[in-house]
C-alpha cells in the first residue's frame, strides 16, 4: 500500500508495532489528498477519519498535506468546519476563459465614423444632415466605447451642440497619421470607390499615405466645402 | 430434465456435462446466435480452440438442432442456417475431395469455424478484463467538485480604412445623384418656367432661342441649366399647345426659336 | 526550470511580448496544476496553453507536473489527447461515497463495447460477423449515450458504411491512456485475431449481413499500427 520511500519518513514517527497500526503518516495524507478531491463538499476532519482505517489520525495527515500545497497551484483551506481544495487565487484568472469574438462594425456605425472622421469636428446634427437619417444613441456610444471617437469642443452655434472628433486610437488602427491623410472625394474616384459597386478585382486602395503625399491638401478641406 | 440416456450427446461420462446438454436444449433463449451456442458447445471438448474438432462440434450442433426439433421448440431462422452450414461441412469433411469440385475445402471452411470461435472467445476474455479494470467512477476519481470555468465572451468590433472610405464614398455618392430625392432648389419646374414664359411670351414677336428664356442665375451650373432648359422646352411646347406660341429649329442640334402667334394680335 | 532561455524563445517568436516573458517553468507548473484540479474532464496540452500566458509550453509543463504527483493520493494521468487529476486506483476503497452507479450492461453490449474497442474503427456488420447475430440498435444507442463509442469515419468500401471507434471517455472511464493500451492487445494481434480473415468461399454463416466478409483489411491496424 505504501511506498517504499514514503515509509522512511513516516516511519520513524511510527514505528509498526502491531499487526494493526494505522497506516504510516505519508500513506495518511495521500487518503486525504484523494478524499478531499473527490468529495464534492468540504469534508471535516472527522469525517475523513471516518473513511480511513482504524487509529488514522486526519487532522495531522491535513496539516502536513496543507504545507505540501503551499505554494502550488491549488490549495488546501479550511471551509467552515471542513476542508476542500481550491485554487490559488492568484491563478483565477485562469479559470476564466476569455473568448473575443470580432465583428464587422454595422453599416450605421462605419458611417458615422466615416463623417466623423471627414468632418470633424462635427454635431450630431451634421451627422445626421449628411448620412440623411437620424442617428442613433447606441452608435454613437459604441464608438464611443471603442475609443474610436471621443467629444471634442463645443460648437459656438446657437446652443452650443457638443461636436465629435477621432481619437489616437482611430488613427492608430486605421494606420493613419493624422485624419487629414484619409484620401479625399478624387482619389475615392481614383481607386473606384465612388462606384456603387467596387470593381471586383479592386484589391486594396491606394495607401492614403501615398495619396497624401502627392496633393496634401487635398481631402479635408475640400470636403469641408460645401 | 432427468431424460435417460437415449440422449444422442453421447460420450460424456461425466452427469454434470450431461446436465448441462440438456440445460443447452432447455435455455436456448439464452444464447446469442448460433456461434455462440457453438462456442458453448466446443467447451465440451475440453481442448484448446485450436485444436477443436470441427467434425465433432458440427455433430453436436446437428443433434441440438435434432433435439430441439424432437422437443417442438422453434429455433429461429440464422440457427437453422448454421445448421444447414454445418452439415454441409459435415459432408465435405468426411468425404474424399473431389478434384472436379470448385470452392474451399472442407477443412479450410472448418479453420475458418474454428478461428471465429477462437475470436469471438478472446473478445469475451478481454470484454471481461475491460470490465475488471479500475473504472471511473468506481476505483478511481475525478474531482469532486470542479470549478467553474467561467467563460467571458467579449465581442469586438472592427473595420478597415476600406471600410471606412467605402462607407464614405457611398454617402457622397448618395448626394451626387439623388434620383428619387427631388432636390427643390436645384431642379426648374415646368409649372415654374411657365408661369415665366406666360409672362414675356407677350412681348415676343421675333423668333428668340428659348436658352434665352432662362431664368437668370440658372445658366452656369450644369445640372441647374439642364433642368431649366428642360423646363422651359416643356413649358414652350405647352404654350404651342395653347396657341399662344409657335415654335421651330431649322435643322438638328440648331437652337430651338420661339415667338407668340400672331392670332394673338387681333384680340 | 525556470529558464531565461525559455523567454529568449518566446521573444524571439512573439516580437510584441518582449516585454513580458513567459513566466518561469514553475509557475507555468501551478498554472497547469489549477486548470487541471479545476476540470472534472480531461483537458488538452492545447486547450490549457490558451488559458495560460503567451510563450508558455504547457506540455512542458505537464511533464513536471505528472512526476510531482507520482506515488501521491492523487496523480496526473493521460486520457487520450488530454491530461487529467484522478485518484490513486489503490485509494478507491475510501471513496465509497463518491461511487457512481453504472448502469448494468448486457453481455452483448459489453461484447460488442469490447468488438468496438479491438477492432475500432468498426463497422456494424463486422461486429456482426465477430458475434454472430445481429446488433440490436438499442445495444449501440446505450453505448453511444454512455459516451464510450462514437460514429468514426466512414470506410471506404462498397456503401461506405459507417464504423464505431470508442471515445476519450470510455478511455477515461476505464483508465486507459489510449487505445493501445488495452490489456491483451498485443497477445490478440499476435494470434493473428484482430484480422478480419475473410471466409472461404462459403463462409461460415454469420449475422445478417454477410457484406463484411468483402471488406479486404479491417480496421485494427489503422489505429494500432505503429
Amino acid at each position: 500500500m505504501s511506498d517504499p520511500e514514503d515509509t522512511g519518513d513516516a516511519g520513524t514517527e511510527r514505528p509498526r508495532e502491531s499487526l494493526f497500526a494505522a497506516p504510516v503518516m505519508a500513506e495518511q495524507e495521500r487518503m486525504v489528498e484523494a478524499m478531499l478531491f473527490a468529495s464534492a463538499t468540504p469534508m471535516t476532519a472527522r469525517a475523513l477519519n471516518d473513511r480511513m482505517p482504524h487509529g488514522c489520525d486526519a487532522a495531522e495527515a491535513l496539516v502536513h498535506l496543507q504545507k505540501r500545497y503551499e505554494g502550488r497551484g491549488v490549495r488546501v483551506v479550511r471551509v467552515g468546519d471542513g476542508w476542500a481544495i481550491r485554487t490559488a487565487p492568484d491563478l483565477g484568472f485562469l479559470m476564466r476563459e476569455e473568448t473575443v469574438e470580432t465583428r464587422k462594425l454595422s453599416r450605421a456605425a462605419i458611417e458615422t465614423l466615416a463623417i466623423i472622421a471627414y468632418h470633424q469636428p462635427v454635431t450630431r446634427a451634421e451627422i445626421e444632415e449628411i448620412r440623411g437619417v437620424s442617428v442613433s444613441r447606441g452608435t454613437v456610444d459604441q464608438l464611443i466605447e471603442m475609443e474610436w471617437i471621443r467629444f471634442g469642443r463645443r460648437k459656438m452655434t446657437p446652443g452650443r451642440p457638443v461636436t465629435f472628433v477621432v481619437t489616437e486610437t482611430f488613427l492608430d488602427h486605421f494606420g493613419l497619421e493624422s485624419a487629414r491623410d484619409l484620401p479625399g472625394l478624387k482619389e475615392l474616384r481614383a481607386a473606384g470607390l465612388l462606384e456603387s459597386r467596387p470593381a471586383p478585382g479592386l484589391g486594396a486602395p491606394t495607401g492614403p499615405d501615398e495619396d497624401a503625399a502627392e496633393e496634401p491638401d487635398s481631402g479635408q478641406s475640400e470636403l469641408f466645402e460645401d | 430434465m432427468t431424460k435417460p440416456d437415449q440422449d444422442r450427446v453421447v460420450a460424456h461420462p461425466s452427469v454434470a456435462e450431461r446436465l448441462e446438454a440438456e440445460a443447452l436444449i432447455v435455455d436456448v433463449d439464452g444464447f446469442e446466435g448460433p456461434l455462440d451456442l457453438l462456442l458453448t458447445l466446443s467447451r465440451t471438448q475440453k481442448v484448446d480452440l485450436r485444436r477443436i474438432s470441427v467434425l465433432h462440434l458440427a455433430r453436436q450442433y446437428l443433434d441440438f438442432v435434432e433435439k430441439a426439433r424432437d422437443l417442438r421448440i422453434e429455433l429461429a431462422a440464422d440457427y437453422l442456417v448454421m445448421a444447414a452450414w454445418l452439415a454441409f461441412l459435415k459432408s465435405r469433411l468426411l468425404l474424399p475431395p473431389d478434384p472436379e469440385e470448385e470452392g474451399p475445402s472442407g477443412e479450410e471452411m472448418a479453420a475458418h469455424l474454428a478461428f471465429q470461435l477462437e475470436r469471438l472467445q478472446a473478445m469475451r476474455e478481454v470484454a471481461a478484463r475491460l470490465m475488471g479494470r479500475d473504472r471511473l467512477g468506481r476505483d478511481i476519481f475525478a474531482r469532486g467538485l470542479p470549478e467553474r470555468m467561467e467563460r467571458v465572451k467579449r465581442v469586438s468590433y472592427t473595420a478597415t480604412l476600406l471600410d471606412l472610405m467605402q462607407a464614405y464614398a457611398r454617402i457622397r455618392t448618395r448626394d451626387e445623384f439623388r434620383p428619387f430625392v427631388m432636390d427643390r432648389d436645384r431642379v426648374y419646374t415646368m409649372e415654374q418656367a411657365l408661369e415665366r414664359m406666360r409672362g414675356m411670351i407677350g412681348f415676343a414677336g421675333m423668333w428668340t432661342d428659348i436658352a434665352s428664356y432662362l431664368p437668370e442665375g440658372w445658366g452656369g451650373d450644369p445640372v441647374m441649366r439642364r433642368s431649366a432648359t428642360a423646363a422651359t422646352f416643356a413649358a414652350s411646347l405647352e404654350l404651342v399647345k395653347e396657341g399662344r406660341a409657335q415654335i421651330r429649329q431649322s435643322e438638328t442640334f440648331a437652337p430651338i426659336e420661339i415667338r407668340r402667334t400672331d392670332r394673338e394680335r387681333p384680340t
